[in-house]
This record gives structure tokens, sequence and C-alpha cells, in this order.
């Protein structure tokens, strides 16, 4: 038995939004009589955490726990335009009219705070646990539940926020293609150790080590997730998944979960993973979009450490024991 | 369609249905008592969603007729845990971030707890046996595997303080 | 996982509490318990299912359909044809100005892909309707039809898509979405080597645990509320009022909890038919694909053709790269035309390379339309670039992490599109990712910085 | 389409239902999965109540009921060797779910516990509405599709000797998919030489087959690298693979004697 280990590497870049823009998506936020903020959206999340991240983004932006804010999406009845989750702009481009709307929102809240207190709305601060308070004087305080209260009852304020975040749309030159695909970009470095069974042309995955970009990681746990989840695929694009097993030759495609392929739990390789924060000037605190990237690394580097393993390059997807084999046994031949 | 009558124990309670004959447990489950923990991904048998507890095994319902659980033990995701509380599974999968959309989330713990009340101490290969016929698209695995080792680390606590 | 903090140190903002932590997901206890409601976890009284009668041929005529035998089917409630569909011919991308409207909602003078929606039956049991749809009866002409991306190209190809009149997508007046930058071909002339190089992908399926679908309701007033898992709720929206020349405010959309898209979930298939249908028989009506639809018709991942052609030098210094990159968006273009101009926006990849030519040709071919995946226009790319990369490495005897973090883009450095870097963090990405793997690097690679390029 | 179901009462009767266009149900995870891509109106016979969930060891014969499961099987320490074959199948609830009976039905690359049940030469019991029969299981498939209109009552087969019995099936997805290439083996010694070899296959055929040819290069010889490098060039020659979503028949039939060597080797 024969088995040959190798390892390649690959870096990407992954640009954050719609290509060339022009994908805008809007928020409002207001205030529940008793200091919770609801964010409204028709923003769609498809499992990556959307309605978790925009929370705590709107959380900061007004200063209030996370826990103090409701998302409210989706529904076109009652949520502004949101052009969609796609394209790695949910948290770029939603979180951004999220941060619009709460500014707005908070100076609201401060106002009344400041009327409240009788102080100048510009020396208060939020603690980030449900108060406001003057500046140096903590004791000079009300909570954000009396604030949200006398805004409605007493003032006949709307404690609310208006947010839109809009990349103009970019037109190429049809000669040229100058353009502007996009304003920032997420990006990453993965090595891949493979040992490759030169007898049968199987390939293990035996880890993963790769380095993310990510602009800021707004919440590392659910950034993590991305990341496993995305380098799983990954390993699936490069070594198992296609609809078309003999394209372009229509015949064979799969029809369940039997006869499509993705790697299954006993499949996975060792992860190992850094996360480096360069934040994006337009990012939302920073952040960039992640989510697509983190399934590109894994596919050439995997691809590589099969060439480092036993010399042969499959520069079709997916590298499937057949075609390792074929390579192996033409080296051979 | 003959609808006939099944009895048969859902989540520790006594309940009688009229099924229609070739109709399946999934969808009696969804369709007639409102029971959404139980997904549909496929109606082949290939992707686990749709995993229940009958008679303390694993079993799809998109590939169990419903008339064929008369006497059974059923159960599904809502009946893990007492109302309010949670399956030391369920907190795990919380805890370890082991659901992403959530779609195979239901079929997964389930399969763990069948593996776990016969194997209070599994290696990480049975547990990836006990998981291998759910299929999840979001997390790699790995969070998921991870939560069950650390579900049966936690089940088997309190039995050694007793010891 | 592991912070690296020393890298772009300072420019992060310090004092933030609420983002930057991780904070338990808003949605997992809903998911642990099986409370998180996904569109299809309702009950509707007097819902009915649709399923489609869909081509057995990759390319044909359809001469006659005759749903006589179907509509006798007890349970049958209606069948729509396209004549029912208002405005049956749309793209779902005119919205940002993709032109022309290339694809029938219900084919009804020719099928271009092998499963293509014909006619719709709707039915009190998803029983009924399959046995009803089996029995409509479709007489076609098969035509000839052309699977691969080169061939199709070639003159005497069968024409997949008469709207465009040729098999590929036009981009201003041109064949293709171009890049020129620099002058490859001079550069070629002077390089130590020119490597040329073929790859190629095969279509790539979503593969969500809940497949698409949606449910659509009958509301008070004449409106029509929407239950879908939909990717983006107002593509939807615009694109169906469209299609069914309707009032905008006619249609609401609900969705926002989706079990895996991946971008599958971005076409607009289901709701406009399953829209049609509630309006016609005043009753809610349930199209979800199965998971062999999920699989075969829905839209997959393109196959990508991709040839490589560069100019390298002895010391490592990448000096042109010749791009041309064919997608196979099958019969009808749904998100192709725009994810091949991401795809040309995308060359050469996050190197400086002064002269870059790049053709990206979006072609329509007799298969299952492709669309947006997760890394639309970017991932087989990624792939190609980077196994190229690895190629021109060893031809030259150079460490391939050493190679290229050589060619990385640095700020200020000028991308083959003409805008100028900002922000960029691959030597970085690169170095960390040595250092994780304990990959040697050279002192010149380690002191390297995306922050300026180094003389 | 209308489905009925009802339950056997005596193994005899079951013949006369399938003549008139019934089927048997056994765990349902190949028949229920047909139903719901839409079958036609049928009506299904289950044998839940004849008893033919019972394993018996006894004297060295083992006799499995038609509807034993997988898992019942993964489960029975008399059965120790039947172990990987049971737990290569599908994930946990296709195993406690899926019977032996209708494994016998699988159409490939499913039937692994049909390629193992092959090597151990097992005789099929079956109720053809007026008698028991039994059939050798070789027969049985060279027959399957006319005898899916009778009632598969059990299976039995002697036990094999410690040691003798070797099952490998290779797969796509960790820890199991369909299959490749199921090879199961029985070499039995005498004396130092193998006697009566017997060796299936799985997915290399429309079923299970014998790979005769490889059984008697083995016959007779002593067990070493030599002989089972030179059964190995046999292995596939009465085999038939197709081309399929997990691969093609040239893999098939290339991997094939590499598992070959392997199984018998290690």
């Amino acid at each position: 038995m024969t088995r040959k280990r190798g390892r390649g590497m690959a870096a990407v870049n992954y640009p954050t939004g719609m290509n060339l823009g022009g994908d805008p998506s809007q928020a409002l936020i207001h205030a529940t009589t008793t200091g919770s903020f609801v964010v409204t959206l028709s923003s769609v999340d498809l499992g990556q955490g959307l309605k978790t991240v925009m929370a705590q983004i709107c959380a900061e932006t007004l200063g209030v726990p996370t826990d103090n804010v409701i998302i409210d999406t989706a529904d076109t009845d009652t949520g502004p335009h949101c052009m969609g989750t796609f394209a790695s702009r949910g948290t770029h481009r939603i979180g951004n009219a999220i941060i619009m709307a709460a500014k707005e929102a908070r100076a609201v809240m401060l106002e009344v705070a400041a009327e409240e207190l009788e102080v100048d709305a510009g020396d208060l601060v939020t603690d980030g646990a449900g108060a406001i308070h003057v500046k140096g004087s903590p004791q000079k305080s009300i909570s954000i539940f009396n604030v949200a209260l006398a805004a409605h009852f007493k003032h006949g304020k709307s404690i609310s926020g208006r947010g839109i975040f809009l990349q103009p749309r970019s037109y190429p030159e049809p000669e040229t293609g100058k353009m502007t695909p996009a304003t920032c970009y997420a990006h990453a470095c993965t090595v891949a150790e493979v040992e490759v069974d030169t007898e049968t042309g199987e390939v293990a995955v035996l880890s993963l080590k790769s380095a993310y970009e990510v602009g800021r990681a707004l919440n590392p746990r659910m950034v993590e997730q991305q990341i496993i989840g995305g380098a799983w695929m990954g390993i699936s694009h490069a070594l198992y998944e296609t609809t078309e097993p003999y394209y372009p030759d229509r015949a064979h495609g799969p029809v369940d979960f039997n006869q499509y392929l993705m790697p299954g739990p006993g499949d996975l390789p060792e992860f190992a993973n850094v996360v480096i924060e360069r934040p994006a000037a337009d990012g939302p605190f920073g952040a960039k979009g992640v989510g697509e990237m983190t399934a590109n690394s894994p596919i050439p580097a995997i691809a590589n450490a099969i060439f480092d393993a036993v010399g042969v390059r499959v520069d079709s997807l997916p590298i499937t024991p057949e075609k390792v084999l074929r390579g192996i046994r033409a080296l051979n031949a | 369609m003959t609808k006939v009558p099944v009895e048969f124990t859902l989540n520790t309670r006594e309940q009688n249905e009229f099924v229609e004959t070739g109709s399946t447990l999934l969808s009696a489950l969804r369709d007639r008592l409102g029971l959404y923990g139980t997904k549909a991904g496929c109606h082949q048998g290939t992707c686990g969603a749709c995993t229940v507890i009958i008679d303390g095994e694993p079993h799809l319902s998109c590939l169990t007729l419903a008339e064929r659980c008369q006497g059974k033990d059923v159960t599904t995701l809502e009946g893990l845990a007492p109302a309010g509380a949670l399956h030391p599974l369920q907190q795990a999968f919380m805890d370890g971030f082991a659901a992403q959309c959530g779609f195979c989330t239901p079929g997964m713990i389930l399969a763990a707890k069948c593996l776990l009340d016969r194997n209070p101490d599994p290696t990480r290969d049975e547990v990836v046996d006990a998981i291998s016929g759910n299929i999840c698209r979001c997390t790699g695995y790995e969070p998921i595997i991870a939560a069950i080792l650390t579900a049966a680390q936690g089940m088997r606590k309190p039995a050694r303080k007793r010891a | 996982m592991e912070y690296r903090k020393d890298y772009f140190t300072g420019t992060q903002t310090q004092d933030l509490t609420e983002v930057g932590v991780t904070r338990q997901r808003s949605d997992v206890l809903g998911h642990v318990t099986g409370k998180t409601q996904y569109y299809a976890d309702r009950q509707f009284a007097g819902l009915l299912h649709l399923k489609m009668v869909r081509s057995p041929h990759h390319h044909a005529r359809i001469k006659s359909i005759d749903v006589a035998k179907a509509l006798k089917v007890p349970g049958v409630v209606r069948i729509l044809t396209a004549k029912d569909v208002p405005q049956n011919i749309y793209t779902i991308l005119c919205l940002i100005q993709v032109e022309p409207n290339d694809e029938p909602v219900l084919a009804f003078d020719k099928v271009r892909f092998k499963g293509e929606q014909i006619v719709a039956v709707l039915a009190e049991s998803e029983a009924a309707a399959r046995d009803a749809a089996a029995k409509v009866k479709i007489v076609y002409e098969v035509l000839p039809a052309v699977f691969d991306v080169e061939e199709a190209l070639k003159p005497g190809a069968p024409l997949v898509n008469e709207y465009h009149g040729r098999n590929y997508f036009t981009y201003e007046g041109h064949h293709c979405r171009r890049v020129r930058y620099g002058d490859v071909e001079r550069a070629f002339a002077k390089a130590d080597h020119v490597v040329e190089e073929m790859y190629q992908s095969s279509p790539i399926e979503h593969a969500p645990t809940e497949t698409t679908g949606c449910i659509v309701v009958p509301d008070q007033n004449d409106r029509y509320t929407c239950y879908s898992n939909t990717q983006a709720l107002y593509f939807t929206l615009d694109n169906t009022a469209l299609i069914l020349n309707s009032p905008f405010q006619k249609l609401r959309l609900v969705g926002g909890t989706v079990g895996g898209g991946f971008g599958g979930k971005v076409d607009v298939i289901t709701e406009p038919i399953a829209f049609l249908a509630a309006m016609l028989t005043k009753r809610p009506v349930k199209y979800e694909y199965s998971r062999e639809e999920e699989m075969q018709v829905s839209s997959p991942r393109a196959a990508e053709r991709i040839y490589i052609k560069d100019g390298l030098m002895k010391d490592g210094r990448i000096t042109a790269r010749k791009v041309t990159l064919y997608v196979d968006a099958g019969a009808y273009s749904r998100h192709s035309p725009y994810g091949t101009t991401k795809a040309a926006a995308h060359m050469p990849g996050p190197y400086t390379i002064p002269n870059v030519w790049v053709d990206c040709h979006c072609v329509y071919t007799n298969r299952t339309p492709s669309s947006a995946m997760r890394g639309f226009g970017v991932t087989i790319g990624d792939f190609a670039l980077e196994v190229q990369m690895d190629k021109l490495a060893r031809l030259i005897g150079m460490d391939p992490m050493e190679f290229r973090i050589l060619n990385a883009y640095r700020d200020g450095d000028m991308k083959a599109h003409q805008k100028q870097v900002e922000g960029a963090a691959l030597v970085e990405c690169v170095q960390a990712a040595a250092d994780l793997a304990r990959w040697p690097l050279c002192d010149r690679s380690k002191t390297a910085s995306s922050l300026k390029r180094e003389v | 389409m209308s489905v009925t179901l009802s339950a056997a009462k005596q193994a005899r009767l079951v013949p006369a239902v399938q003549a008139k266009g019934g089927r048997i149900i056994a765990g349902g995870t190949l028949i229920v999965a047909d139903l719901n891509y839409g079958a036609d109106s049928v009506a299904l016979i289950t044998l839940d109540r004849l008893g033919f969930d019972k394993i018996a060891v006894k004297g060295g014969k083992v006799t499995l009921g038609a509807m034993v499961t997988m898992a019942a099987v993964a489960r029975d320490r008399r059965l120790k060797f039947l172990h990987p074959v049971a737990n290569s199948i599908g994930g946990p609830a296709v195993r406690a779910m899926a019977t032996i009976g209708g494994n016998l039905f699988a159409p490939a690359p499913y039937g692994d516990m049909t390629a193992a049940l092959l090597t151990l030469d097992a005789e099929i019991t079956l109720h053809d509405g007026k008698a028991t029969r039994k059939l050798p299981i070789e027969t049985f498939l060279a027959q399957r599709r006319k005898l899916q209109k009778h009632c598969v009552v059990s299976i039995s087969f002697a036990a094999p000797s410690a040691g003798t019995f070797h099952y490998v099936k290779v797969v796509r997805r960790k820890p199991v998919s369909a299959s490749v290439v199921t090879i199961a083996a029985v070499i039995p010694q005498k004396a130092g030489k193998i006697k009566d070899a017997r060796i299936a296959l799985g997915a290399m055929a429309a079923n299970a087959i014998r790979a005769r040819k490889a059984e008697a290069a083995l016959e007779g010889r002593k067990l070493g690298n030599d002989i089972i490098a030179t059964a190995a060039k046999l292995i596939a020659a009465e085999a038939s693979p197709a081309d399929d979503a997990y691969a093609t028949a040239w893999y098939r039939r290339e991997i094939a004697p590499v598992h070959f060597v392997r199984l018998l080797a290690a």
C-alpha cells in the first residue's frame, strides 16, 4: 500500500458586495416606549447569522446592550428595501445602513436625555449597559428606559432613525474594462496537507491551515463558523461535488444526497485558523464580507498538494480518485 | 384517500390519529400534528433532516409509513426535553456554535441522542458514525462532532458523582 | 481560531463592546428546539400543491401540449401553461438593466434544457398533482443540442437561445467582457518563460438542506402574501410583479429564515408561478422543489473553462497574464452575465501584473441554466489562478509562498481594471499561513508588507 | 395514486397479493422512497406479524429472518463477523430500518449485505404461495426479478470459521456511501491450503456476483502474496460494472484488485 503525502498552498482575495456596486440596503430603527430598539429590515438570514450581527452593530452604535435590540425581518410590507443576501454583502451593506439609522436614533435619544438631565447633549455618553450619563459624572445619569418613556409620553419625540447604504454603480468601460468592482477585499491563504493513495487515486485531506484577513471579526465565533464551513465546502468542491460527474456529458447526474458527493463527517481534516484584521475604510467597524471567500483558497491548495504528493496535475474539478489514478498511470506509462 | 387509525406514543403522550394510507410519519408529524421540528429535506432517506426516534432507534420519518407506527414510541425534537428545559445535547449545540441555518439540527440532535442513550462514552469515530446519515451543508460537521462529544462528557459527569 | 494582532497594529478601533466579541446567535435556541420557523412550517386550509411538467429533452420544439387527461385526474384544480402568464418572457437581472428578456416562465415554443418547466399542475394533494403531471401529453420535435462552450461558439452550432440570436451574451457591443491593460503580447515576447494552461470545472449544486420553495396565500383586499425562502425578497417581488403585470403593492413577500442558500435561492423561479396560481384559483399554493429538482433543475454554479497564459521572468516577476474564460451559462442568462463580469473584474487575481488581457465569455448551451453560487465568478477563477501560480513557482524553482509575496498587490499599485489598490492584506495572510504551517520563509518575505512595495 | 397497507397473517398468503400487483414492504427504505417519487397505486403488504425478525444461531448455523434489520445484526454478539457489513450500510437510521430480506432486492450500487451472504453460500427460504422452497443465494439472485413475487422468509448460512471472513466496502464519502466496490470473501484453509474459497463482489454488476475465476486461482494454494496477486488479476474477470455518479466502470475494475490484495494481505 502506497500513500504519499504532499502539501500545497494558495492565496486569494474576495470582493465585498455586489460587483460594480449599485446594491443598496436600508434599515429603519425605532425605540419602543420602554427603550428596546427595533431594527426593521427586509434582509434574509441564510444561516450565516445576519440577525445576530445586525443586532450587535445596532447595539454598538446606539451604545446599548445587544440584548436590547430586536431584529424585525423580513417582510416587504414593513421592511425597507434590501438588495438581498448574496455577494458577501450583508454585513457590509446592511451593517452600514444600520449604523446610519442608529446614529440618527442615538442623536434623538441623547437630545431627550439631555433635556431630562438638563445638560448639553454633547456632554452625554452611553454606558453600554442601558444608561446615559454625563461624561465624567456617572452619578448624573438616566436609564434609557426612562429616556424612551419621556420621549414618547412627555416630549412627543420619536427615537428613530433611517439608514441606507449605497455603493454607487460603476459602469465598466467596454473597451478597457476600467471599473470599480468593489471598495474592499477580504484575503486568505491556505496550506493544505494531503495523503494520496497511489494505487486508488483516493485523496485524504489531512489538514487545512489558513489565515484570513476579514477587516474586523464582528462576532468571532460566527466568523469561525464561516471559516470551518467554508473550508469544508472547499474540500467538497475540490474533490467531490458536481451535478454532472462526466461533464460535458449530461449522464449520471445525481438526484439525491447519496449520489451527490460531499465530504462526510469522517472525511474531515485538522483545521487550524488565524484571523488578521485590517479594517476596511468603508466597512461597519471595519468589517468585510468573508462568507463566500472561505471556500475558495482550500480548492487550489488541495490541488497543489496533490501535485506535491504524486506529481499529478488535475486541472479539472472535481479532482476525483479516477482522475488522480489516471494521472498516476500516465506518469508511470 | 382511505384513512386508518393509528395509536402510538408521541413524545410520551398517547396519540390517536387517523392517517391516510400510504402517508408517511413525516407527513403526519408536520401536516397533521404541526410538529415542524421534524424537517423535510429530500423525501428519499438521503439527508437525515427528518430523523425521529422510534422505540429508541433513529428512523427516517420520510420513509416510515405512519400506520406502521401503531403501538410504537415516537420521539421528535419537541419531546427531547420538558418545556423550558434543554437536553444537554441542545445546550452543547448552542454553546458549541454547532448550528448555522438550523435545518439539519433537529435530525442531528436526535441521531446523537440515540448514540448517547446506548453509548454514553463514545469515541469520535462513533460520533461520526452516528451522524453519518445526516447531511449538513453549513458547518463542516466539526462543531457538531465537538458538541456531541461535549454533551456526552457533560452527561457522564453527574453519573460519576453518584458513583 | 487564533488572532494575529501583530499585523496592521494601530488600525483597529479598540473601545468596542458589542462588536468584536462573540455573542450567542439569536436564532440558535429556535434551531436546537425545532421552533425556528422556516417558510414551509405553516398550515393553510385549502392548500394546493403545484407540480411541474418538465422537458425530458435537452433541446426540442414543442409541437403540442394536451392537458385533457391530466384535468380528469381527481383532485386536479387547474393547469397552467405559458398563455396564462401575462409577461411570460423575463430575465431576472432586468432590474439592473441586463437585457434582453430571454427566459420563459413556462416554455411554449421550445425547450432549451432538460428539466425546463412547461406546464404547472395544481391539485389538492401532491400525489394528485404528480399523477396529473405525468398525464400531460406533450409532443416534441427533438433538436440538436450543444453542451460544450467552445463548440457552442463555433459557426453552425445549434442556436440555443433565439432572444440572444447567438450563443453568447453581448457586452456593450463586445462578444465578451474584456479587460485591457498594458500590452501582453509585447511582454510575452520579452518574458523568460511563457506558460499557457487550461482549467475546467463541472457544474456544482448549492445543496441547501432545505429545498427552494414558497407558499402564496390570498389575503384580504386582493393582496397576496408569499412565504418564501428566497435570498432576496425584493428581487422576487419586483420580478414577480413584472411577470404578472401586477401592481407591486398587491404583492407581499415574507421570509428571512432560510435553510441554507449559498446563492441557489437568488433565482426567481418558484414564486411567480405560485403567485399566478394563487391569483387564478384564489387558494393558497405551495411550489417546492423536490430534491431531484433542486439538484438537476435549479441553477448550479456554472462550469467554467479558463485558459491562462502568463509571461514570467526568471526572478519570479509575472510580467503578463492573458485570460480567456468561458462561463457555461446553460440555456438562459439568469445571473450569469453579471457573474461573468465579476470574473473579469477579479483577474488577474490579487497580484500586480503590468500587462493584462482578459476575455470572459458568457456562453449559452443546452444545459440547466447556471446562476449565482458562493464565490460567484471568483471560486473557479481562483482555482485556475492559484494552480497556475504553483506551476509558475515550480517552473523557476521558487518557493510558492515567496512567489505569491513577490507578486502580491500592495497599497497604491494599479489593478488591471485601473483601480488603485487600497487595504491590501494578501502578503500578511501568506506570512501568517506560513507561520501556522511552519513553512519557512526567507527574511525578505518575512518583512514584506502590503503597505508598500519593497525596493 | 392510492396506497393500501395490510399485514400478512401467513407467509403463504403473500404471493397471491403479489400476483395482483401487491408489493412487500420490509424496512421501507427502497419502496417508500419510490412512493415519494410518485409511484402508481399499490397494495403494500408487511411481514410485521410473521415473526420474521428473529435471529437464530444453532450449532454453527445462522438463520436470519427476512425482517431482521441491519441494526439487529450489528448488535448481535454472535454475528460479530457481520458487524462491519451491517455497519457499512447507510447511517444508523437506515440500518434501523433496512432489512436482510430487502437488501436481497437492492439494486447496485446497493446490496452490500447480499454480497456478504453470497460468500457465505447462504440459502434463501421463500414461500411461493404453495410451499416453502429453499434456493441457493446465487440461484436466487439470478432470478431476483421473478422472485419478487414470492415471500422471502429467512436466510441461513453456516457461520464461517474464525478469521476466514473478509469484507471491504470502498466508499466515496466517509464513513458511509453507496458502494464503489464491495468485496466479501470467505477463505477457509485446510492443512495450510485454501479450500472452498468464496469471493463475492458488490457494485460490480447489476447484483452481487461471485468471482469464480479468482476463487479458482486460490483453490488448493497456500495463502500468500503471490497467489493473492494472481487472484487479484482475475477478480473482475466476470464483472460487468456500470458507470454511475460514484465511479466509472473503468475505475471499479481498476481498484477492485487493489482492494482485494489489501483485504487478504491484511
